[in-house]
């Protein structure tokens, strides 16, 4: 019966992706008075994407192929960690945090090697520019990952869940303010979000995540933009699950498995509404200013760290 | 008889007087030929000084080694190294680097701190305190020769009048070392002048002066 | 009678090479003249080994210490011997510098280092140090160019001073020997001085002047620092199987005559005094030899300063003190000989082929002269003191001595010491073998002879620095027990 | 049975130059010595393997020989080692059967196939020695055969200057390595093992911490810790291929092992300050060591510079061990040190390969500056695949044996959040960032290197003509990419037998079931991960080869692409203070002023240790020689006057002594 609800998780995780990146633009649009286009127009764009032909280039090699297949695997993986109904995840259990932020490394790396592969220099420019995103993103992520995980004394992600649902909502302690504004911070550069990085421009001084895949087309751009939202998706899950996760289904009545997802979707809504309202309230970041961007999230990481021990 | 003894009795007595004076007066010498003669006179010294030493101590091997050093060191070396002198027609001068003012005084400075050194050893030795004085002051002025005059001929001066000291030395504390030993460094003393000698004259064809201090190709 | 036959043979060789006419005749005298002396001291070395102690006569005496530096200096012979006959073939004879004068002063040499190492009695071990400095002088001067003559004349006056502050501590020992009541004939006789020794600490203040003053003037011959000036001048100048026998047997000769003085204070005052001195000397040497290997330009020179530096490694040795620090000691004078002849030859045939010694001038010499740069490169790893070879075994004694008798600050200078040695030579050695090929078409080439001298030596020190065999580690064992 | 084929791989080891000796006149027997060192080290391979599995200790006493007690025992750290070495070695001399017959002339062959073999018999040595003296001399012959074997690539006037500095910065360390053995004899009997441990229990503390300091200088230098990094860099790129994957993967792994010895075996730990000095030192190697690596375009420099920042790595591991030490949690310290071997193991894989990879290329396009290279992937798809292999693991990426090690030393990190002490609490944890940190940052710098050098388009003419080599030198990469592969799915079979070595060395209960929990679940994902990937990749699509897209311009160009420096700049400019690079452009231009013919832009590295701290001390060493040398000054008066001025000293020394 677990392994079903686990199984239904992911699957739910993968399938609503699309849905959170239409929800965030529609809220977009909502801000800026536009009408903005239909909650479904994602899983048409992938699917439109899949019937297309796969364009590749002259200079490519075989890994230009198969470097998205390995990105969407790797984070397909990753959403299994992530507790969404129920604490225990496919593989929150024996996963841990450390794991799934390698895994999320995995798919990082083969995407930069595909863009270096096109030969032009689009491709380098995007994977130089999150060369730099990733290096100074990974310690403040995993330093506030850690923090978290000092405080539950347990590092498996389901353990921290199910340790923070038998927790009392109000009185927790502050490492847990540090560790939010980090993973925020973090969470905004990891996803490419307005900040960092422009998802929705083709201008070369802005973009990161599309220069990578400007040479990508038909299914793979498919996977690349399907995987990209999935690991929307899994950090806001991820957020959710570490610092709201009340209201998860913690025995397998039914009633309870009827109300988790709709309580998990309106959350899942709220994070996407404030994203929208951050990308319309700020500019996108001048590149060399962004390290600056990391470096306040690694302070607060830092601080989350010290803060588990001293607040001991 | 009684004036034998006196008069070796009187030269016991004050060879070490007359020793310190022929060091001064070496020290204010200015030509070399006064410093062999001064040499020879010492060498004369020592030998009365032996002399007497042998007539009170009836000892055979003493007259043998006062015989040894009146041949070789008052006739013998003076005669080569002023054969040497006539042979290299070289400048008589001392060339010495400190002015005779100064090496006199430097002379009796050494003279009393002799004394000063050898102080403690005469008492728990029960030795003859000034004549082992002699030796050291000997010792220390054949160093100051040695180390303050420039010419070849002043170097074998001062190491002969180093020599003599140490002999003073073994004179006066026991008497004399065994003859077979003494002899044997009579015989190194010779032969090590006569090398002097010999490189004096290889000096003489190669650097065509005895400047020692210009001796100063082999550096670092 | 073994013994009165290790002196009148070179005796006997230096006066018939003298006399016979053809350089192409004395140079056949003399080496059978030398292997017959290598016979008998191979002979005396293995009688001392079976006997234990032989005395002939009242002033010659050889026991297991004589055996052991009587060895290193028979195979140095043999060696030098050998690099001489490649050696003298392309000398230009001038009027003293022909063969037949060079194997005369050489066995004359000779004749004066067995009379220090069989000498008896500590006054006639004086006039034989004495008659050696005087018999090396010639040959230290013998191409008569202005540098060989400078060098010769300041070997003598120098050693010729030191050595008089030797005599004056010989003197002073006999002194307080007589003052303590031994009998005045036989107060110089080693063996005497040794049985009485436990009643000289009456004039302990005597015998401390007389070491002193010994030190100060063997130390001299030997080469340790402050008085060490002479010996990188005589070491270069020198003919190059003079330099090696200069700083392979002469020094050795010396050390063994301070050996003999410290082990007769060490019986009569305690170690304590002497093993200090010795360590003052040790220490300074290794220190200014290895800083002044780092700036030297000429190759013979640099080898000289190696020899204080290892000199003073020995004496670091016996100052610790303790069986294997000794020990340690007496097997460094051995690998050191080996290993600074071999440097020493090596240093000859780069003369002969480049014409310089300026190691600036020196270019190209694995390319050109392969065998002697393996020559050259074995040698710089052995005295640098790295494992294959002779010299670490005994460093490594030496520090384990160190550090049992937690003596860190010598140990510790001595590691650093080292170091700045072997950055010294791997600086000069690479920039010397390195460069393209200089092509030396009319220069002598390498006789098979100089190859077996050198191939003898690398033999010497590889089997030293593997496997110590069994005679000769008794040999050093009876060594060890003279100095207890 | 297992002492008479450990005895045979010894002496083959030792007899094997007098063979390649014997055959060098002839031609027939050329891959002789070749196949005998292979079989050799498969032999010592099988050795090492099962005495590391059961633990049974080999022994192989030659002190008869010897003047000092040379005796040889395999224990499991010693076996660890061992397998080590003959595990990489084994590849590495399939690597340079054809490579150096390819590469090199026949007397250079014969030199390296003479060299080699000694130079992986003294790194045995020095790992299974049990004596002081066998272990000295086996470390001192290391160094002498390094030399030897790069000498033999040439002696130009650059090189020579390396091999300098790289025998001189040795030879300091031994001197260190020697002083730290010899500081046990006042206590110990003798220097063996056994009595060094029972005299390390009864030593005053103050020499306890000068042998660890001792140690741990002497280590370091061979292990290129940060200050003593210097000659690393200088001295692995100009070695040939092999001999540099050998230096890069094997013999910093014999100071670690020397390290762990002394540390933990001898010493059994000791106070805090020791594992934050090694934390501190191991942080600083690590960040350096990357960020240096990051700047160079060199592929053998930037590879060297990965192994002082991989040295950094295993630091930080030893450090948080020796922490555990001293807040008593044994546990928790063997798990770290568990983590340490793991890594040391990891690195000697995916480096041997990497360095091999880079063999494999200057082999082909007679380069390894990767600004020359590009589009190797698409002609050399063997090598490719496997270097990127190498990439993958030595980042850390999940299904690869860098992340086994890289997750033990994060989880020994954040299980230090426990401990009582509060020090300890917060600088454990917040060392987790710094090694996220390096991750991240080779991340970057093994992309750049990937990605500039096999893909995208070729920029110059050898890299367009490359071929892909010999099917030995892929047979050799292979092994070496299935090895890490296998240590990556199924860590279990290597940390299981580590895990019982740790604790027999600290003496401590089993290690707790968290830190080990990677091994149950790595299978499980892996499956998962490979299974999605096999799905999506075989799903057919319709695929058609066009032009890359140029914006409208004719066609791109491969000077278009973006060139290792360019792909590094982002993160120079953050790091800028530690590079504090002086840039130069200078511009040629044609006959007009706005047309410029050439742009060169040069940006230089300032900030050097070598500089700022090495040239002043051999400048002062020097000058003081030069004033000593003044004393000489050829006056024999002077002379004099210095034995005059000796005596008086000693008489008034004894006056008073």
């Amino acid at each position: 019966m677990n392994l079903a609800i686990d199984l239904m998780q992911a699957f739910l995780l993968i399938a609503v992706a699309p849905l959170v990146s239409g929800v965030v633009a529609r809220c977009k649009a909502r801000v800026q008075n536009r009408r903005g286009a239909s909650l479904w127009r994602p899983y048409a764009e992938l699917l439109k994407l899949f019937c297309k032909e796969d364009l590749v280039p002259d200079t490519a090699s075989a890994l230009f192929r198969f470097a998205p297949a390995i990105l969407f695997a790797a984070t397909v993986t990753a959403a299994a960690f992530i507790p969404v109904l129920h604490p225990a995840a496919l593989f929150g259990v024996s996963g841990d945090i450390i794991f799934l932020v390698y895994l999320l490394a995995i798919g990082r790396f083969f995407l930069m090697l595909g863009a270096m592969d096109g030969g032009s220099s689009f491709g380098g420019m995007g994977a130089s520019r999150e060369a730099l995103v990733s290096a100074l993103a990974e310690a403040p992520l995993l330093l506030a990952l850690i923090s978290v995980a000092i405080l539950t004394h347990t590092v498996s992600v389901s353990g921290i869940v199910t340790t923070t649902l038998q927790q009392n909502p109000f009185h927790l302690s502050a490492v847990y303010a540090f560790a939010l504004g980090a993973l925020v911070l973090v969470a905004l550069a990891e996803a490419g979000r307005i900040p960092v990085d422009n998802p929705a421009t083709h201008l070369e001084l802005t973009m990161i995540h599309e220069a990578m895949v400007l040479e990508y087309s038909g299914p793979s751009l498919a996977l690349i933009e399907w995987a990209s939202a999935i690991k929307l998706t899994l950090i806001m899950a991820l957020l959710i699950g570490l610092f709201a996760p009340w209201g998860m289904a913690t025995n397998a009545s039914i009633t309870v498995l009827l109300f988790a997802p709709l309580l998990f979707f309106f959350k899942l809504v709220v994070l996407a509404a404030t994203i929208a309202i951050i990308e319309c309230s700020m500019a996108k970041l001048r590149m060399y200013l962004v390290p600056d961007f990391l470096g306040m999230a690694s302070a607060l990481a830092i601080l989350a760290v010290s803060f588990t021990a001293l607040m001991r | 008889m009684g004036l034998i003894e006196l008069a070796a009795a009187k030269a016991l007595a004050s060879s070490a007087v007359f020793l310190f004076i022929t060091l001064l007066m070496m020290a204010a010498a200015k030509r070399i030929s006064t410093c062999i003669v001064l040499f020879s006179l010492q060498s004369a010294i020592m030998a009365s000084e032996i002399l007497s030493m042998a007539w009170v101590g009836k000892s055979a091997e003493a007259y043998a080694v006062a015989a040894l050093v009146i041949v070789v060191k008052v006739v013998a070396i003076p005669c080569a190294l002023f054969r040497i002198i006539k042979d290299l027609k070289a400048s008589q001068d001392v060339a010495s680097s400190t002015t005779g003012v100064q090496s006199v005084f430097i002379m009796a400075a050494l003279i009393l701190l002799s004394f000063f050194a050898v102080a403690p050893y005469a008492v728990t030795l029960r030795l003859d305190e000034d004549m082992l004085a002699a030796a050291v002051a000997l010792l220390l002025a054949g160093a100051f020769l040695m180390v303050s005059r420039k010419k070849a001929l002043m170097q074998v001066i001062g190491l002969l009048v180093l020599e003599n000291g140490i002999f003073v030395a073994a004179l006066t504390t026991t008497y004399g070392m065994p003859l077979v030993i003494e002899i044997g460094i009579f015989f190194d003393l010779l032969m090590g002048v006569f090398l002097m000698g010999l490189f004096v004259f290889r000096i003489r064809d190669t650097f065509e002066h005895l400047d020692v201090s210009k001796l100063r190709r082999l550096r670092g | 009678m073994t013994l009165v036959l290790l002196l009148l043979i070179p005796f006997l060789a230096a006066v018939i090479v003298l006399t016979c006419k053809q350089s192409r005749r004395a140079v056949r005298v003399a080496m059978t003249a030398g292997a017959i002396e290598v016979a008998a001291i191979v002979h005396a070395v293995w009688r001392i080994h079976t006997v234990g102690v032989l005395q002939s006569g009242r002033y010659l005496r050889a026991d297991g210490l004589t055996a052991f530096f009587l060895l290193s200096a028979g195979l140095i012979l043999a060696l030098v011997l050998m690099y001489s006959v490649g050696y003298l073939r392309h000398i230009p004879a001038g009027r003293f510098s022909s063969p037949r004068w060079f194997y005369s002063l050489t066995f004359l040499f000779v004749f004066t280092i067995m009379a220090v190492y069989l000498s008896a009695n500590l006054g006639m071990l004086w006039i034989s140090v004495e008659s050696t400095t005087l018999a090396s002088a010639l040959l230290v001067g013998f191409y008569n160019t202005k540098g060989a003559v400078e060098a010769g004349w300041k070997y003598l006056v120098v050693c010729t001073v030191g050595i008089a502050f030797a005599l004056f501590g010989t003197i002073a020992l006999y002194l307080a020997a007589v003052k303590s009541g031994v009998d005045p004939t036989s107060a110089l006789d080693w063996d005497a001085l040794m049985n009485a020794a436990p009643s000289l600490a009456a004039t302990s203040n005597l015998v401390k002047l007389s070491f002193v003053f010994v030190a100060v003037g063997y130390g001299t011959k030997i080469g340790f620092v402050p008085m060490h000036s002479w010996l990188p001048d005589a070491h270069a100048e020198a003919p190059t199987p003079i330099s090696a026998m200069l700083s392979a047997v002469l020094l050795n000769c010396a050390l063994y005559a301070l050996l003999r003085f410290d082990s007769i204070t060490s019986q009569a005052i305690g170690s304590g005094f002497s093993h200090g001195l010795l360590l003052i000397f040790g220490c300074t040497s290794v220190a200014a030899a290895a800083l002044l290997m780092v700036v030297q330009r000429d190759l013979k020179r640099l080898l000289a300063y190696s020899s204080i530096e290892h000199v003073g490694i020995v004496a670091l040795g016996i100052g610790i003190g303790g069986p294997l620090g000794i020990m340690g000691a007496l097997l460094h004078t051995f690998n050191h000989s080996v290993a600074k002849s071999l440097m020493f030859f090596t240093a000859g045939y780069v003369r002969d082929n480049y014409g310089t010694l300026r190691m600036r001038r020196i270019h190209g010499m694995a390319r050109s002269l392969p065998w002697t740069s393996v020559g050259l490169t074995v040698g710089s790893i052995a005295i640098a003191g790295l494992p294959p070879f002779g010299l670490f075994i005994s460093e490594f004694m030496i520090l384990t001595a160190a550090f049992s008798a937690s003596r860190y600050f010598i140990a510790i200078l001595l590691m650093i010491a080292l170091t700045v040695v072997f950055g010294a030579l791997v600086h000069h050695l690479q920039r010397m073998l390195a460069g393209k090929r200089v092509d030396l078409h009319d220069r002598p080439k390498l006789l098979p002879a100089d190859l077996t001298v050198m191939g003898i030596c690398i033999a010497i020190l590889l089997v030293l620095g593997i496997h110590l065999p069994r005679a000769f580690a008794n040999i050093l064992q009876q060594a060890l027990v003279v100095l207890q | 049975m297992m002492q008479i084929v450990f005895n045979s791989f010894f002496s083959v080891l030792l007899m094997l130059p007098a063979v390649t000796l014997l055959c060098r006149r002839s031609q027939r027997m050329r891959s002789l010595p070749s196949m005998l060192l292979l079989v050799a080290l498969l032999a010592g391979t099988l050795v090492a393997a099962v005495s590391f599995w059961q633990g049974n200790g080999l022994a192989l006493d030659l002190s008869w020989a010897v003047p000092f007690p040379f005796v040889i025992t395999v224990d499991r750290l010693s076996a660890l080692f061992l397998l080590l070495i003959c595990a990489v070695g084994a590849p590495v001399t399939l690597f340079s059967t054809s490579y150096i017959e390819r590469h090199y002339s026949a007397a250079k062959a014969d030199w390296l196939w003479r060299l080699l073999p000694l130079f992986l018999l003294s790194m045995a040595l020095v790992v299974t020695a049990s004596t002081a003296f066998a272990f000295l001399c086996g470390w001192e012959l290391m160094t002498l055969f390094t030399a030897g074997l790069i000498l033999i690539d040439g002696d130009s006037e650059g090189r020579r200057h390396n091999i300098f500095i790289y025998l001189l910065m040795m030879h300091a360390g031994a001197a260190a390595v020697i002083a730290s053995f010899f500081l046990f004899l006042p206590h110990a009997s003798a220097l063996d093992y056994t009595s060094m441990r029972a005299a390390a229990a009864v030593m005053p503390a103050g020499l306890r911490t000068a042998i660890f300091l001792l140690s741990f200088v002497g280590f370091g230098t061979k292990a290129g810790v940060v200050p003593f990094h210097l000659w690393l860099p200088k001295a692995h790129p100009i070695a040939p291929s092999p001999v540099s994957a050998l230096m890069s993967a094997v013999m910093l792994k014999t100071a670690i092992y020397g390290f762990v010895r002394f540390t933990f075996d001898f010493l059994g730990g000791g106070p805090a300050w020791w594992g934050y000095l090694v934390l501190l030192v191991g942080a600083a190697t690590g960040l350096l060591g990357i960020l240096y690596a990051l700047t160079e375009h060199d592929m053998k420099r930037l590879l060297a510079y990965s192994s002082v920042e991989n040295i950094g790595i295993i630091y930080l591991a030893l450090g948080a061990a020796l922490v555990f030490m001293a807040n008593n949690a044994p546990a928790w310290a063997a798990a770290a040190l568990v983590a340490a071997l793991l890594h040391a193991l990891n690195h000697a894989l995916f480096k041997s390969l990497l360095f091999l990879g880079a063999g494999a290329i200057s082999d082909v396009t007679h380069t390894i500056d990767i600004e020359l290279m590009g589009g190797l992937l698409k002609r050399m798809r063997v090598t490719g695949t496997l270097f990127l292999i190498g990439c993958c693991a030595i980042i850390g990426l999940p299904l690869l044996n860098g992340f086994v090690s890289e997750w033990m030393i994060f989880r020994s990190f954040i299980a230090a959040s426990e401990l009582p002490g509060l020090s300890c609490a917060v600088i454990l944890p917040l060392m987790a960032g710094v090694l996220a940190l390096i991750g991240g940052i080779a991340v970057a710098v093994f992309a750049k290197l990937y990605g500039v050098a096999f893909l995208g388009r070729a920029r110059s003419l050898q890299a367009e003509q490359a071929t892909e080599v010999q099917k030995s030198m892929q047979a050799a990469m292979a092994l070496l990419a299935a090895a890490c592969l296998m240590i990556g799915i199924l860590p279990g079979l290597v940390v299981t037998p580590m895990t019982v070595l740790a604790s027999e060395l600290l003496h401590s209960p089993a290690l707790p079931e968290a830190a080990l929990s990677v091994t149950r679940a790595l299978p499980l994902i892996a499956a998962c991960v490979a299974g999605l990937i096999v799905a999506l990749a075989s799903f057919r699509r319709i695929k058609r080869i066009t032009a890359t897209w140029a914006c409208g311009l004719p066609a791109l160009t491969s000077r278009m692409q973006y060139s290792s420096a360019a792909f590094s700049k982002p993160l120079r400019r953050v790091f800028a203070r530690v590079y504090k690079a002086e840039r130069t452009v200078d511009v040629q231009y044609t006959h007009q002023p706005y047309f410029a013919k050439s742009i060169v832009y040069r940006s230089v590295r300032t900030t050097s240790f070598e500089k700022s701290l090495y040239r002043p001390g051999v400048d002062a060493i020097v000058n003081m020689a030069q004033r000593l040398r003044k004393l000489q000054t050829g006056n024999m008066q002077v002379y004099l006057l210095y034995i005059f001025l000796a005596l008086i000293a000693l008489l008034i020394w004894m006056r008073f002594a």
